[in-house]
């Protein structure tokens, strides 16, 4: 049975259920400047995956915190109720934290918090409807939103996931060919400087497999990086007149 | 004395904001800022005193749910999703649905709303929403009934500001009436023992054969999905009172600074669903409360030919 | 007149439309509050407390006013979005009496307990927390009244509705008007936009659907019920100390 | 884990790791001793505790009898969560406890279960399956830190290794239901000599490479963990398949570094391995549940090939 | 306080004793004339003075000064006013202390009689202090002062033994009132005691026996709301209970 759902994943000509070739990804949207009233925004989807990231700050930190001559990084990811097809909040906020940690420690090497000592920067994240990919998608919407609020950075941080399901590697997966994979990969990396902020694997990989899957993905975030890094030159022209993300749009092709 | 005190601080402002950037002046002096526009019957963003901001109401928005619906009122945005669920009716109302409501303010809509608890302004205008919706005739909640006293619908209707830049209400209520009218109640079949069971349009056309083969023993009765039918659509106007001004449809920063606020819903141009007017410094008077239900019958109107122009497009697509 | 004897006749408990519940108010009750008053209209029953001037820190310290803090307690003491609600529109309607800046750095806590609830929950609450706030001598602008008038089925208005009568009428509203001073200025207080000033609506809540006319004919039977209350207000004050009655 | 280093005390550590010997006499690619306890915990079907320097942790195991999750009706079920003693340092009281155990927890989730399609997970879910769709064994399997001194990952990992290869299972008979219809009816054995053995031989063990400066090391203490840039977890199993990969530190890695450090952990792996199939010599999961002690002093001594260097 | 500085004569308040409630106009300063001072409970608005507080009007003929009286739980520091503190900390140049207002009150070391920087008595926390409010101004804490303006003590500074109670801030005016408060009066004949009355309504007794200032601040609490014949009655009883 379960043989039979992964045969489901591949159509016979090899391609995925959305026309996708193994190693494409979706088709993504990226817009600086989504939430006017934030320091910085950005709105984000990854085929039917959107989410919103917006930046507020920096401000004075929070007195109970201990002294520091870094600055702090605060994140907060949030699903709405209808974000996936079941509704319902059980067990949701497990998740919600984890998400929070993970984007965390994905942007803190990309972020230079020696330029804002003593305050917080929050990052908060917003995933309006999930179907796979949702972490990945959040770490690079977000990494959008701070470059947007002007807060220093060492470079953009890209993300991409990727799913082993049977001998093939799926990347940018979505929500049902999550729930079939046999192993994952999810890797955030600084696109110029070439660097791994945040590297997370599971199920079973040999040696080769795996860094068969690692080059795919930071193939990937590369190329997602460099179409990343003109979006903010693009939208700031548009700041100006009417900047609201717009989600009926000319998806534009990755 | 004191009377001379204020106006020598408040010539020093105008010397002031003579020799001062906008912006600064904006920040340092808002109340100023904004009553140089009013005394010139002009609003900081252009707009007259009782024009609302450009709304723009897309349906049917987010894939995962029953109905939705994405509203932007100048910057505010909202964004309100319904799912609908089965449940057994309460026994006091057998042949009724349930709608909850739920409006969240998510962290990333504005600067003052911090993770964990919710916002007292959310709590309040989660309450305005439920009442209003409650009071007004938009959903009977009969047409959410399935079986009577077996089996209805709950509807679970939430409304996340994206984007919080005043009159907040007003696009809540917009865009949950927008979010009811794309809602699509699914196809469900109902058996002998009074068994509920959404079908999936794809089951729907298998489902017919196979009873009619079985015979009657085992035949389900289909319920046909459709979309609800809807009373007069309520229409709320945030207008603010200041001095001898009125403005429509305020914007965060005007909200922030002129502080009473008077806020009208009408879903007829006589009928009154509410009007809720928190305190203030400024108090209404018989003519000002008749100037804003005027304005909001403006506005009704202008409303409900955006709404028809929202549907009819969504049919198109 | 006929929709008022119609209305007579309906009222269960024998009031005319235009007639109040008897009403009644105790100040000073609580030992440890630094002001409070009990208001009583027949059935419903608040007790409010306050406290402060205060030194408050973090967030709430403002250093231009004194920041005014309301908590509504139910019975059951499980704080929902309603109560949220009555909390925001009571602290908005009491800062518009409160001097706030003549303590800046302070907070003031306004505690409203409800002890029974028996219509015009809304209106009571406010017409308690303003008699606390006199027993603890904040300084204020002016006092305020607050009256609760009902809507039935057949468009008739009717004052101070119990909660029965709330919860068959078609509509409600809660309103607060300022208190007419003691003045020995002719000409003051000014009239706002050639309404004497007392006729300005301060607070306005309503529940239910009705039609324009009638929230007019509201406006206007609520104001003559706040006359008396008014009245009953500045008697309740003269005579310090004392619970008083009226039957209006 | 916040360690009051000086300026001098982090200058030591960094410059003895440059030069290959270790505040504690180790060269970087050197684990502490060890000593492995098995049944300490007598009412669990499985436990292991595991002291790794100042580091001490223990693993438990309790099999229930449950239903196949949904979905998967020829699997079983596997649960995996940690917890932090606020025994061990003041700061896992409250939120930074539960913070590290959450990250703990899911670190261990991801080199023990797997895909969400079960596969590569370390004990055959299926294996766990008794009656397709309807009885299986759930297995959870809880980790207590005691006391903490740097790597928690590894040590934690080594303990529901040996739990998981101390465990055993009871016998169930299945006296009817078996049709599809009915709920299924049977009886668990009661006699101590009748259970069965868990297949352990693929759970992966896990080895953090430590970065401080240029170098990296094995099995850092919390002295050193305080001086990290980055840190690697590799989750390796018997057939050398890396099951699972979390980093910490916000610096970021190269890829050629990162897979660098995925073969190094290969290496390491294997030497634990060996180590505790030694051990597991000495354990067996008798139904007494007599602790069983096994020090592994000379351990000390083997070098990252494995050989005896003495 | 504020003033209005013109030099005519003018009419006095019709409201002067009666109960006034907050928004009451009392007084139109155009028609008002000289010199008005206002007191606590009023405020200026304009041209016309507004009462801010429930209370009874009072007016004094001689320096034409209007105020509230009223009775409040909480204190309102006023400049002049005698207050009774107890400190809760010291500082270097100041202590801190707890006069019953919406903040602690600073009283300088230095604001003794005689005081130096060598000399300067040693006050712990927890110990009472009668003194003076020199500065009271909404936006900084009060300052108090244990001298009156010629820089001599006068019954101001550290009140040892004794018992303090506090009472509203009514009842403590009523007890320094002109002529002499009834119930002091009545007490004074009966017992020797020595009291202070702080304005922020605590009040500071002692004698030589306990059961005299048990006698004595129960007397005066029990005094609040009673005419002058009910508070000589109610002494007198208060004293045949004691033998």
């Amino acid at each position: 049975m379960v043989l039979e759902t992964q045969k489901a994943l591949l159509k016979s000509d090899g391609t995925r259920l959305d026309d996708r070739l193994p190693t494409y990804v979706r088709p993504a949207f990226l817009k600086t400047g989504a939430v006017k009233v934030a320091a910085g925004s950005a709105y984000a989807e990854f085929g039917s995956t959107k989410v919103i990231v917006s930046v507020y700050g920096p401000r004075e930190s929070k007195k109970a915190q201990a002294f520091s001559d870094i600055g702090r990084l605060n994140c907060d990811v949030k699903f709405t109720s209808f974000a996936t097809p079941l509704r319902g909040k059980a067990g949701q906020d497990i998740g919600d934290k984890e998400f929070s940690v993970l984007l965390h420690k994905a942007l803190e090497g990309a972020v230079d918090l020696h330029s804002f000592p003593k305050t917080t920067v929050d990052v908060f994240a917003l995933v309006l409807q999930s179907d796979g990919g949702d972490l990945p998608a959040i770490i690079t919407c977000a990494s959008m939103a701070l470059a947007d609020a002007g807060i220093v950075m060492r470079d953009i941080v890209a993300a991409i996931s990727l799913s082993c399901v049977g001998k093939n590697l799926l990347l940018d997966p979505t929500y049902k060919e999550e729930t079939q994979e046999d192993g994952s990969v999810m890797v955030a990396i600084m696109t110029s400087r070439r660097e791994i902020t945040q590297v997370t694997l599971t199920g079973e990989w040999s040696s080769t497999k795996a860094s068969e899957a690692l080059e795919l993905c930071s193939d990937a975030c590369q190329k997602l990086g460099e179409s990343v890094f003109l979006v903010p030159k693009v939208c700031i022209e548009e700041i100006g007149n009417f900047a609201i993300f717009q989600l009926p749009r000319p998806p534009l092709r990755n | 004395m004191a009377v001379e005190e204020a106006s020598g601080s408040a010539s020093v402002v105008k010397d002031v904001a003579s020799s001062m950037e906008v912006e600064a002046f904006r920040r340092l002096f808002p109340l100023q800022y904004i009553e140089r526009y009013l005394d010139s019957a002009v609003r900081p963003d252009g707009r007259p005193l009782g024009r609302a901001r450009p709304t723009d109401v897309v349906l049917g928005q987010v894939p995962t749910t029953d109905g939705s619906a994405l509203v932007r009122l100048g910057n505010t945005t909202m964004l309100a999703g319904v799912k609908l669920e089965l449940c057994v009716p309460s026994a006091e109302t057998p042949d009724q649905g349930r709608i909850a409501i739920d409006f969240q303010m998510p962290p990333i809509c504005s600067p003052h709303v911090r993770p964990g608890r919710p916002a007292e302004d959310a709590c309040a205008i989660n309450e305005q929403l439920s009442i209003v919706l409650a009071s007004s005739q938009l959903l009977d909640l009969r047409q959410l009934s399935i079986t009577s006293g077996k089996s209805a619908w709950v509807a679970y209707l939430d409304i996340y500001c994206l984007n919080a830049d005043g009159s907040l209400l007003d696009a809540a209520l917009l865009a949950s009436a927008a979010a009811l009218m794309d809602l699509q109640i699914p196809t469900v079949s109902i058996n002998n023992d009074g068994k509920v069971q959404i079908v999936s349009s794809r089951e729907k056309q298998d489902q017919p054969m196979v009873d009619a083969e079985e015979g009657q023993e085992t035949k389900s009765k289909f319920v046909e999905g459709r979309s609800l039918k809807l009373g007069p659509v309520p229409v709320a106007l945030t207008c603010m009172l200041h001095k001898k001004h009125l403005l429509a449809d305020p914007t965060a920063e005007e909200e922030a600074v002129l502080q009473t606020v008077l806020v009208v819903v009408l879903d007829s141009p006589d009928k009154l669903i509410s009007l809720y007017k928190p305190g203030g410094q400024v108090v209404a008077t018989t003519s000002t409360v008749m100037d804003c239900i005027a304005l909001t019958r403006l506005r009704l109107k202008e409303v409900h030919s955006i709404l028809e122009e929202a549907t009819q497009t969504h049919e198109e697509d | 007149m006929i929709n008022l004897e119609m209305s007579e006749q309906a009222r269960v408990d024998g009031r005319t439309a235009n007639q109040l519940r008897p009403t009644l108010c105790s100040r000073s009750l609580l030992e440890r509050a630094h002001g409070s008053a009990r208001w009583q209209q027949d059935n419903t029953i608040i007790m409010a407390a306050v406290y402060g001037p205060k030194p408050v820190s973090g967030k709430k310290e403002d250093p231009e006013r004194a920041t005014l803090e309301v908590l509504w307690k139910t019975k059951s003491g499980i704080a929902g979005n309603a109560d949220k609600e009555a909390e925001v529109t009571i602290r908005r309607t009491l800062e518009y009496i409160v001097l706030s800046s003549m303590h800046p750095n302070t907070g003031i806590s306004i505690i409203l307990q409800v002890v029974n609830d028996d219509g015009a929950i809304l209106a009571c609450a406010i017409n308690a927390a303003c008699a606390a706030l006199v027993d603890a001598g904040i300084p204020l602008t002016g006092l305020i009244v607050a009256v609760s008038v009902g809507v039935t089925t057949h468009g008739v208005v009717v004052v101070d509705p119990t909660k029965v009568e709330e919860k068959n009428f078609r509509a409600h509203v809660c309103l607060v008007f300022p208190n007419r001073p003691k003045c020995t200025v002719a000409g003051l207080p000014a009239p706002v936009g050639g309404e004497p000033a007392e006729h300005g609506i301060i607070t306005c809540v309503t529940r239910g659907a009705m039609s324009v006319d009638e929230y007019m004919n509201c406006l206007e039977r609520g104001r003559a019920a706040s006359v008396k209350i008014a009245k009953f207000t500045r008697t309740s004050l003269e005579h310090c100390q004392r619970s008083y009655e009226i039957m209006s | 884990m916040v360690v009051g280093l000086s300026a001098a005390e982090k200058v030591y550590i960094a410059g003895g790791i440059a030069a290959d010997i270790r505040g504690d006499g180790r060269g970087r690619h050197q684990f502490r001793e060890f000593n492995i306890d098995t049944s300490v915990i007598p009412q669990a079907n499985g436990s292991a505790r595991i002291c790794l320097g100042g580091t001490d942790v223990i693993a438990s195991v309790k099999a229930e009898l449950s239903v196949p999750p949904p979905g998967r009706p020829n699997h079983g079920k596997l649960e995996i969560s940690v917890e932090c003693s606020p025994t061990a340092a003041p700061e896992f009281e409250g939120r930074g406890g539960e913070e590290l155990s959450m990250d703990l927890s899911r670190a261990l989730q991801r080199s023990f279960l797997g895909g969400t399609s079960g596969a590569g997970a370390a004990i055959d879910l299926a294996a766990l399956s008794i009656v397709e769709g309807k009885l299986c064994w759930a297995l959870y399997i809880d980790g207590l830190v005691l006391s903490s001194d740097g790597n928690l990952l590894d040590a934690l990992s080594i303990a529901m290794k040996a739990a998981l290869s101390n465990c055993g299972l009871p016998k169930v008979e299945i006296i009817g239901g078996t049709s599809p219809e009915e709920e299924p009816d049977y009886e668990l054995s009661g006699n101590p000599e009748e259970f069965t053995r868990l297949e352990t031989s693929l759970v992966p063990v896990i080895v953090t490479l430590t970065k401080v400066g240029k170098h990296y090391i094995v099995d850092a203490t919390a002295e050193e963990e305080s001086q990290m840039t980055a840190a690697v977890s590799v989750a390796v199993n018997k057939k050398g398949s890396v099951c699972g990969l979390t980093k910490r530190g916000g610096t970021g890695l190269d890829t050629s570094v990162l897979l660098d450090m995925i073969s190094v952990a290969k290496r390491h792996s294997a030497v634990l391995r060996r180590a505790l199939a030694f051990a597991g010599l000495f354990s067996s999961p008798n139904v007494e549940k007599r602790p069983v002690s096994f020090c592994l002093l000379l351990f000390r001594r083997l070098d990252a090939n494995g050989c005896r260097t003495k | 306080m504020e003033a209005n500085d013109t030099v005519q004569t003018g009419p006095v308040s019709p409201l002067v004793l009666q109960i006034v409630a907050p928004g009451d106009i009392v007084l139109d300063l155009a028609k008002a004339g000289k010199v008005v001072r206002l007191g606590g409970g009023l405020r200026q608005d304009g041209d016309s003075v507004v009462v801010t507080r429930a209370g009874r009007l009072r007016h004094m003929q001689a320096n034409n000064k209007y105020w509230v009286e009223g009775s409040q739980k909480r204190y309102v520091p006023n400049v002049e006013d005698g207050v009774i503190g107890v400190v809760v900390d010291r500082r270097f140049e100041s202590y801190s202390l707890d006069i019953g207002a919406p903040t602690y009150a600073i009283l300088p070391i230095l604001a003794f009689e005689g005081a130096t920087r060598r000399n300067a008595p040693n006050l712990q926390p927890g110990a009472a202090v009668y003194a003076r409010v020199v500065k009271a101004h909404r936006d900084v804490q009060p300052e108090l002062s244990c001298m009156d303006v010629s820089n001599k003590s006068s019954g101001f500074g550290s009140l040892k033994n004794g018992y303090v109670f506090e009472c509203s801030t009514g009842l403590a005016r009523s007890l320094l009132s002109k002529p002499m408060c009834p119930v002091l009066e009545a007490l004074g004949k009966r017992f020797s005691y020595e009291i202070a009355v702080g304005l922020n309504g605590r009040v500071w007794v002692n004698a030589q026996e306990p059961s005299t200032i048990v006698a004595v601040s129960n007397g005066i609490l029990a005094s609040e709301f009673l005419t002058p014949a009910q508070q000589h009655i109610m002494v007198a009883k208060v004293i045949e209970r004691m033998q």
